[in-house]
C-alpha cells in the first residue's frame, strides 16, 4: 500500500495539521510515512501545504511531484495542484469561495461544503478535519481510531476537550462523500 | 464670464517607481509601506536614473521585483559593504541601502559601524520590526526584553541575550555619521514624517555630507502573531517607549542652507 | 529503546543532543535548519543546557571553538551560506584538534540560492572548504532516525579523535517528519578532557589551545599529526550500507536523500529484472573506497546520484579508479531527482554497455 | 458636494485593514466577500471622503489611489481685448 | 635591648605568573608592560588557577608562551566570541581577552558590540596602539587622522578611511558594559593606575557584573618608527589628545559595597 | 615590452593590476600579501584609482560584489585565513556571475598556522571551499614574472566569462624578488557590461544583480547556466607548461613554486639520464586532465610535488584514470621540498617499478 | 646610606631606556656594552635609588627587580619574663 | 653559474638591501636572480636576512637551507648559520660584538672589522656596504660597476650624493680580503 497526498490551502486553514494528524495515525499502524511541508519564505502571502506519504516499504523521496491524492481547501491551491494529480487519483475541495472549478475528468473529484459543515459544527476550526473525514472514507488511508489516537497524542492537554467535536467532525465528513 | 466647476484630481496615486505587482508581504506589513514611500522620494525627485538600490537578505531581499530601480542583492548582513562597493566606484549616483535588524544589528554590526565610520555616503534604511521576519520568528539583536520569538519561548532575557540593542544610538556618536534619526510608518502622520526624511538624506547624499541612517521602527504581524491592527499598536506601546521616534543626530545649524 | 515519536529531522537531532549530553549550543538562524535552535531554545534550556543565539555563523563557530577547548561537549548547526562563513573557524578548530559537532542542512546554492535541500557542498564539506590540509569526520544520515543515531556517533567520534565532526544532512531531511526512536545513551560517562582550559591547577603545566604554529618545522609536526589521525580514521571508521550488491551489474552509490531514491529505483529496476546494487556510504570522509574498489572488480558500471553538478562522483572514480565506467546523474538547486529519472538513466547506461 | 474620492485595486489588497483604521472620516470598511488571494478587500462605505490621504499612506500594498476635488474657476480659455482691425483669430484648444 | 637593622627587602619582582622566558615583544613595546602587570594582579588575586586568557592574532598572539595560565589562541577579531564559549561553559572562572586595536575595532567588532551587549562577564584588556603591529604597520581603525602608516602613505584622511573609531566610547554606552576605562602604561603612575583597574574588572567578574573592558593606550616603537622614549612621548602628545585616560564608564553608587 | 624591473612578487601583481585597469581594490592586510595593498595605497592611489583598507576580509569580498556589480574592474588580495572568510562572498559572486579578481597568496594551515608559504588551498580554491556548485577560473604563476602576467589575463578571463578568476600564489611567489617586464596593456578597451547596476536608464530595463532564484526549477536554470559556462571554459581554457615529457618515463606533475623545484630536480635528473618530464599546470581549473591522461599512455608513472598533504594528485589520478600508477610526495606547513628530495624520490619509483 | 636598589637581568634587558626616564633619581644608565641579544642594557650608575618601583613598572621586559631598605627593630627573638620556677625553655629560630 | 648567499644581521644593519643590491647587479648583469627575505613577526626582537640566489639558470626555489656563502653581521646570525653552509663554503662575519667565534674547519671564514672600517669612514650605515665589498672579491660574485648602477638605481635621488662613499666602502671591503 502506497498513498501520497498533498494537503494545500491558505494558512491557518489546518493543512499542515491536518497532514500531520494523518502521518502519526499511519505511524500508530506501523506503516512507514513521512510528512514534508512546504517551507520558507514562499508560505508568506498565504499559501501552505504539506506532503503526506504512507507505505508498506521503505518511504524513498518526501519530496514529490504528483500525488495519488490533493487535498485542496482554496482557489490558488485548486489551480495550483488539480494537475499534479496521477491519472485515475482523487481531488478533494472544499466547496467555499471556489470560483473556478476543476476541469479534470481523468481523475475523481470531490467537491465538499466543508467549511459550510464546520460553521453548523459551531467551529469553523475543524473545518480540515472534515476533510480528513471525506479522505479516510475515499481512500481507507486509516482507521477512524488511529486518527483520535493521534489527535489524542498531537493535541496538547488543554485542548483534549474538543476530541469529542473532532470526532464528530471526523464522521461528518466522511458521511459527505457517502452519498 | 468667470464660472465655478467641480473636479477630482487624482491626488495620490502608487509612484511609477513601484513596479505595478504583488508584493510578496504579509497583510499589514510595513516594509510594503516603506518601499511605497521611498519609491515616492526617487520618482519626485527625479534620480530613478541614478539611484541603486541594495537590498540583503530578510524579508526585503525580494525589493528588486517592486523597486523599478538598478538593484543588487547582498549577503546577510554585508549590503553596506556592498554600497561602499558601489558607491566608491560611482560617487555621483546615489546609494541606498535596505535592512532589517538581524542583518543591520546582528550579523552585519561590524559593516554597520565601519561604513557610518567612514562616513560612506550612502543611505541606510533600517526596518526594525524587533525579530527575523524572513527566516520565521527568531530573536533579533532588538527584540525587546520578554518580548517572545521562537528562540527566545520564555521572553528575552538579559541574563541569557542581553539588552535589546540600540544601534541607531551608536551610529548616532561617530563623526561620520551626518544624519540619523527613527521614524515609524504605523500612522499616517509618520508616514509623511519618513518621507521627508528620506527626502533630506538623498539631499545631504547629492552634497556629500557622509553616512545617514534612518530607522523605521516597523511591525511583522505575522511573527508577532497579531493581526495588523494589533502589531500597529503593540508597536505604538511596547516599541517606541524604548525606541523614540525623532532625530538622533542632525547637521549643525550652519551647514543647512 | 524508547517511544517511538514522529519528528521533523531537524528536531530529532535537536532531542538527540540533548540526550548525548550536549552541554551548550551555539547556533545562528537560517532556513531550513532553524528548528534546531528553536528546539533547543526551549527543550535544552528547560533541562539545564546552555543555548545562546550568537550575532552571526563566525561568531557561533567561535564560541564552538572556545566552549569545546574548554571541554565542553558542543554543537553548531546552519545551512550551507552559514557554513561558509565558518570555513575560518573549522579550519582553526581542527587544526587546533577540538572535538565538536557542526551540523549542516544543506540548501541550494550556489549563493543565497535557495532555501529547498541539495547535496552541493559536498566538496567543502570533506575535502575542505576552509584553508589548509585538514579534514572533518563527515557523516551522512538518510532518514530522520539517523539524523537521531548520528548525533550520538558523531559526539563520540569527535572525542575519540579530538577532531570535528560533521552531519551533512539537507533541507527535505531537516524538515521532513518520520519516525524515530531514541537509543540508550548514557551522557554521564563522557570526562572533561586532560588538554581542556578549566583552569591550570598546581599539578599540572597550563593548556593552551592554539593552531598557531610559526615556525615551519613544527607547523609540519602539527600536520604529520593531524595526517596521521586521519590515516587512522580512514582505517577504523568507514561506514557504508550495501544493498544487493553481490550480484549487481550495476551499483548505484548515493548517500542522504539521494539513496533513498535509489534505493526506490533500484526496487523499481529488480523488479523487471535488472541486477542494480546499491552503496551508500554513511561517511564521507572517511570514504568507503575500498569497497567500492572491489565492487568494481565484479559489477559492469557505477551510476553515482548526487543532488548537485557531480562532485562525490570523483570520490567513486578515485576508488574505481579506470575500472569501469562511472556514470553520473545529479539535479541541481534544489531539485530533487526522482526514482523514475535514476531508472531512465540505468536504462540508458544499459543500452550504452 | 464630494470632497474626494478613493479608488481601491481590490485585487491586490490584502486585508489588513490599516487604511479602515486611518480613516478619521469612517469612509472605509472591508467588505464580506474576499478576493482572489483569499483576502477581504477595502471599500469605500460612504462618500464623506476627503482625500486626506492617510488610508493611501498607510497601504502597504498601494492599491489606493486618491482623487480630491478642486474648484476650478470656469474661465474661458481665451479672452480677447482692444480689436481694432478686422483680423482673424484662430483658437486651438486641446 | 632594641636595636635599629637596616635591611634590603624585594619590594617588586617579576610576578611568578609570568614565565621565565624572553619575550618576542620589540624593545619598549607596551604589550609587555601589560603583560606583566596582568599577570601581577593574577598572582595578587590568587587566581592563577581560574583564570583562562584568550588572545587572538595580533603581536600578543603568543601571549601564551608567557603567561602561566591556561590560554586559548583565537581566530582574528573572535577573541570574545571565543571568550563567550569558554564563560558559558565555565562560569565560575575568571575568563579575559587580550585584544589589540585591528582585532578587537575592526574585524572583531561585531563580536566585540555583541559581547558587551550581552553583558557577557568577562574582562577584555584592549591595547590601542593605532596600528596593526602583527602585521607590520597597516592603517587600525584607531589610526589617528594624518597619521603615516603603509597604508596610508600620506596620511589617515577622512575621506577616504574615516575617523579614528573610538570604539570604547561606544561601548560604554551599551547597558550590559558595567565597566569601561582608558588606561595607559607610558609612566610609572599610568602602570600603578592599570594595575588598579584590573584588580577592580576581575571583581567585577566575580560579582557577575557584566562586560569590563579595558582600554590601554599604548605604543609600537617599530612601526611608529621611533625610538620608545620618542613613542611615548608622541604617545603623550597625540594619542591622549584624541583618547582621553580616565573611567568612561563607573558602577553606580549604590552597587558598589 | 618595457624595462625590466626586480620587483617582490606581491609588488609586482599590484603594479599589474594598475596597468591593467583595475578599478578598485578592496582588501585587509595579512601576511604574506600586505604589500600589495601597501604598494596600492600608494602607487594607485596616486594614479587615481581606489583603494579601501576594509575592516576585514567579509567586507572586501562584499565591496567587491558591490563594485564588480556596479561594473567596475576590481581586485581583492588575502591569504589563506582571510580567504576562508571570503567563503561565502565568493560562492555569492559565482553565483551572481560577476568578474573580479581574487588572489590568494597561500601560507601553512590549518588555522592561524605559520606565515610560509604553502600550496594547502588547492581544494579550497579549486572545487569550490564555498557552498554549492560553483567553479573559480584558478591561475597558479610559478614566477615574479606570471605574478604580473596572470593579473593581465586573470580580469580578461573575468570580464570574458562573467566568471570570478582566482590567482592562487604562495608565500614565497608573493615576497621574493625577481625580474619582472610588463606586457603593453590597452587599459582603455574595456568597456562597462551591459548588465552592470549604474542606473536605470529609460532605454533599457533594470539591472539586477541576484544569487537569489528561490523557485528551485529557477535556481537549477542557474546552476545550467553556470554548469554550460563551466563545460566552455574546461573546453577552452586549459593552460600549461610541458617540459620534456615527450620521451618521459616518468612524469613529474607540480605548479607553482613546486613546479620551480621540480623543473630543477628534472635537470638534476635528466643530467643522469633519467627521462622526467614536467608537466606544469597554469589553469588549475580547467585542468589538464586530456594531456595527462594521453601522457598516461606513454609514461611509467607519475610523481605529483605539492607543498601540502596530497590535493592536486586526486585530479592528476582522475587523469590518469588507472592507466599508471601516480606517486605524491609533498611537504606541509610551509616547508618547501628540495629538489634532492624529489630527485630521491623518483628514484625511489625507479626501484618499484 | 642606601634607601633602595635594583637588580637588572641584563641579558633580558632590550635596552629601551624606558627605565632611564622613569627615575626621578638619575640612578639608571645605558650601558656601553651590549648583551648577548645585541642590545645595550641598563645599569645602576648611581646609589641614590630610593626603591619607588617606577623603572620596574614601566620595564617592559619585566627584567628590574627592587628592593627598598627597611628599618627593622633588631629585637630579640623572644623575651622572657617572670620566671617563677625551675623551667627549662627551648627556643627554636629558623 | 650559481652562488647561493644569505645575509643575516640585526634589523638595521642593512641586510635586507645588501642582498637586494646584490641581486639588482647581477640582474644588471644579465643572470637569473632571486630576493627572497625573511618575513613576518620573528624579524621582531631584531634578526632579519634575506637569502640572494644568482644563477645562469632558471632558479628553483627562492628558499634554500644550505647556502654556500653565508654573511653574518651578529652572534645570534652566526650561530644560525654557520652550519647552514655547504662544505668549501665560505663565511663572513663583522667582527664586532662577536664573543663565539666560529668552529667549522670544512669552510673558509673571512672576519673582517666592517663596523670599525665603517666608522673610519664616518658613517656606521655603509658598514653592510663594506661587507659586500668583501663578497664581492672573495666570489666574484658581479662587477663592482654592476654594483654601482644598482645603487644608483636603488637609493633614492636624495641619496645620490652618498654614492661616492658607498664605492669607496665597497672598496675599503674588498681591500680587507685582500691580504
Ligand atoms: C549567512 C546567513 N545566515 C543566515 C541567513 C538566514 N537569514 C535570512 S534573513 C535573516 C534575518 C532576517 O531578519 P531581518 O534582517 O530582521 O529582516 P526581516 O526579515 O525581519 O525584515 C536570516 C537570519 C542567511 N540567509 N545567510
Ligand atoms: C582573518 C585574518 N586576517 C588577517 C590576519 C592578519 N593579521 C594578523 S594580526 C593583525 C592585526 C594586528 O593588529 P592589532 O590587532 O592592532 O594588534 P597589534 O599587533 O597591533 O598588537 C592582522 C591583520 C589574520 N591573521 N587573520
Ligand atoms: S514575516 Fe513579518 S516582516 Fe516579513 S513580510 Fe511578513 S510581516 Fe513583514
Ligand atoms: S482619503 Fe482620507 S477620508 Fe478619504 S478614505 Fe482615505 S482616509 Fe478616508
Ligand atoms: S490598507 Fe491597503 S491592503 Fe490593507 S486593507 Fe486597506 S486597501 Fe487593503
Ligand atoms: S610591532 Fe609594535 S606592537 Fe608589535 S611587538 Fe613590536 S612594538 Fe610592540
Ligand atoms: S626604583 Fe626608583 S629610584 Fe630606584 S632605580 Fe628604579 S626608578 Fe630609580
Ligand atoms: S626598561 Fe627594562 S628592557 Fe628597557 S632598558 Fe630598562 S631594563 Fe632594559
Ligand atoms: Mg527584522
Ligand atoms: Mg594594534
Amino acid at each position: 500500500m502506497l498513498q501520497e497526498i498533498i494537503f494545500a490551502g491558505f494558512g491557518g486553514q489546518g493543512v499542515l495539521s491536518m497532514g500531520q494528524i494523518l502521518a502519526y495515525a499511519a505511524m500508530l499502524e506501523n506503516r512507514e510515512v513521512s510528512w514534508m511541508p512546504s517551507y520558507g519564505p514562499e508560505m508568506r502571502g498565504g499559501t501552505a501545504n504539506c506532503i503526506t506519504i504512507i507505505s508498506d516499504e521503505v518511504i524513498s523521496s518526501p519530496i514529490i511531484s504528483k500525488f495519488d491524492t490533493a487535498i485542496v481547501l482554496n482557489q490558488p491551491s485548486l489551480d495550483k495542484f488539480e494537475k499534479a494529480v496521477t491519472p485515475n487519483g482523487i481531488l478533494i475541495y472544499d466547496t467555499n469561495n471556489i470560483i473556478k472549478l476543476p476541469t479534470r475528468n481523468d481523475i475523481k473529484i470531490y467537491p465538499i461544503p466543508a467549511s459550510q459543515e464546520a460553521l453548523n459544527l459551531k467551529n469553523s476550526r475543524v473545518m480540515n478535519v472534515i476533510v480528513l473525514g471525506a479522505l479516510l472514507r475515499l481512500r481507507n488511508t486509516v482507521k477512524v481510531e488511529s486518527v483520535m489516537s493521534a489527535l489524542k497524542k498531537v493535541l496538547p492537554e488543554r485542548y483534549h476537550h474538543l476530541l469529542p467535536l473532532n470526532e464528530k467532525a471526523l464522521m461528518r465528513g466522511m458521511e459527505l462523500v457517502n452519498n | 464670464m468667470v464660472e465655478e466647476e467641480i473636479c477630482l484630481e487624482k491626488v495620490y496615486s502608487k509612484p511609477t517607481t513601484l513596479l505595478d505587482v504583488k508584493m510578496h508581504y504579509c497583510p499589514g506589513c510595513g516594509h510594503g509601506v516603506v518601499h511605497k514611500i521611498l519609491m515616492e522620494v526617487v520618482e519626485e525627485l527625479g534620480i530613478q536614473e541614478s539611484t541603486i538600490g541594495v537590498a540583503p537578505v530578510g524579508c526585503s531581499v525580494f525589493a528588486y521585483n517592486y523597486m523599478n530601480i538598478d538593484m543588487q542583492e547582498a549577503a546577510h548582513g554585508r549590503a553596506t559593504a556592498v554600497a561602499t562597493g558601489i558607491k566608491r566606484v560611482l560617487p555621483d549616483k546615489y546609494v541606498f541601502t535596505y535592512q532589517g535588524d538581524g542583518d543591520l544589528a546582528a550579523i552585519g554590526t561590524g559593516e554597520t559601524i565601519h561604513t557610518a565610520n567612514r562616513g560612506e555616503n550612502i543611505l541606510t534604511i533600517f526596518i526594525n520590526n524587533a525579530i527575523y521576519g524572513m527566516t520565521t520568528g527568531q530573536m533579533a539583536p532588538t527584540t525587546l526584553l520578554n518580548m517572545v520569538t521562537t528562540t527566545t519561548p520564555f521572553g528575552r532575557k538579559v541574563e541569557a541575550n542581553g539588552y535589546p540593542l540600540k544601534i541607531t544610538d551608536l551610529i548616532a556618536q561617530l563623526p561620520g555619521a551626518y544624519y540619523v534619526t527613527r521614524q515609524s510608518v504605523h500612522t499616517p502622520n509618520n508616514v509623511r514624517k519618513l518621507k521627508k526624511a528620506i527626502a533630506l538624506a538623498f539631499r545631504y547624499q547629492k552634497e556629500k555630507r557622509g553616512y545617514c541612517l534612518i530607522e523605521v521602527v516597523s511591525n511583522c504581524p505575522s511573527n508577532w502573531k497579531m493581526t495588523p491592527i494589533e502589531a500597529n499598536k503593540w508597536l505604538e506601546e511596547n516599541m517606541l517607549p524604548y525606541y523614540p521616534l525623532g532625530d538622533l543626530k542632525v547637521p549643525p545649524k550652519e551647514e543647512e542652507k | 529503546m524508547g517511544e517511538i515519536r514522529l519528528m521533523k529531522g531537524n528536531e530529532a537531532l535537536a532531542e538527540a543532543a540533548i540526550r548525548a549530553g550536549c552541554q551548550a549550543y551555539f547556533g545562528y538562524p537560517i532556513t531550513p535548519q532553524s528548528e534546531v535552535l528553536e528546539y533547543l531554545s526551549k527543550e535544552m534550556v528547560e533541562r539545564g543546557g546552555i543555548v545562546l543565539q550568537a550575532e552571526s555563523e563566525v561568531a557561533s563557530i567561535n564560541m564552538i571553538y572556545g566552549a569545546a577547548g574548554a571541554g565542553a561537549r558542543v554543537m553548531t548547526t546552519s545551512s550551507s551560506p552559514g557554513i561558509s562563513l565558518m570555513q575560518e573557524g573549522i579550519s582553526y578548530i581542527a587544526s587546533a584538534e577540538l572535538p565538536c559537532l557542526i551540523v549542516n542542512v544543506q540548501r541550494g546554492g550556489p549563493g543565497l540560492g535557495t532555501i529547498q535541500p541539495s547535496q552541493a557542498d559536498y566538496f567543502q564539506a570533506t575535502k575542505g572548504g576552509g584553508h589548509g590540509d585538514y579534514h572533518l569526520i563527515v557523516l551522512a544520515p538518510n532518514s530522520v532516525q539517523e539524523m537521531a543515531d548520528f548525533v550520538f556517533d558523531g559526539f563520540d567520534l569527535a572525542d575519540k579523535y579530538r577532531n570535528p565532526v560533521m552531519i551533512l544532512a539537507d533541507g527535505a531531511l531537516g524538515q521532513m517528519m518520520e519516525k524515530v526512536e531514541f537509543k540508550e545513551y548514557d551522557a554521564s560517562k563522557r570526562t572533561i578532557p586532560a588538554w581542556a582550559t578549566t583552569g591550570k591547577t598546581k599539578d599540572r603545566e597550563r593548556n593552551i589551545i592554539t593552531s598557531l604554529f610559526i615556525e615551519p618545522e613544527r607547523m609540519e609536526l602539527q600536520n604529520k599529526i593531524l595526517q596521521e589521525k586521519y590515516a587512522k580514521i580512514c582505517e577504523t571508521e568507514v561506514r557504508y550500507e550495501s544493498i544487493q550488491t553481490d550480484d549487481a551489474d550495476y551499483i548505484l552509490v548515493a548517500y542522504g536523500l539521494s539513496a533513498r531514491i535509489c534505493h526506490k529505483a533500484q526496487q523499481l529496476l529488480r523488479k523487471n529484472g535488472v541486477k542494480v546494487g546499491l552503496l551508500r556510504p554513511k561517511t564521507l570522509y572517511p570514504y568507503p573506497y575500498k569497497i567500492l574498489n572491489e565492487l568494481a572488480d565484479k559489477a559492469k558500471s557505477f551510476l553515482v546520484v548526487e543532488m548537485n553538478a557531480g562532485q562525490m562522483v570523483e570520490d567513486v572514480r578515485l576508488a574505481v579508479n579506470g575500472k569501469k565506467q562511472v556514470y553520473f546523474f545529479g539535479k541541481m538547486g534544489g531539485v530533487i531527482p526522482t526514482p523514475e529519472d535514476v531508472v531512465n538513466e540505468i536504462n540508458k547506461i544499459m543500452k550504452i554497455s | 458636494m464630494i470632497r474626494g474620492k478613493v479608488e481601491i485595486d481590490i485585487e491586490k489588497c490584502k486585508g489588513c485593514s490599516l487604511c479602515v483604521v486611518s480613516c478619521k472620516q469612517g469612509t472605509l470598511e472591508m467588505s464580506k466577500q474576499i478576493n482572489k488571494q483569499g483576502y477581504q478587500y477595502a471599500v469605500m462605505v460612504k462618500d464623506n471622503c476627503t482625500g486626506c490621504e492617510n488610508c493611501a499612506l498607510v497601504c502597504p500594498d498601494a492599491v489606493i489611489t486618491v482623487y480630491r476635488a478642486t474648484k476650478k474657476k470656469k474661465e474661458p480659455i481665451a479672452q480677447i481685448t482692444g480689436v481694432k482691425e478686422d483680423i482673424t483669430i484662430s483658437i486651438n484648444s486641446k
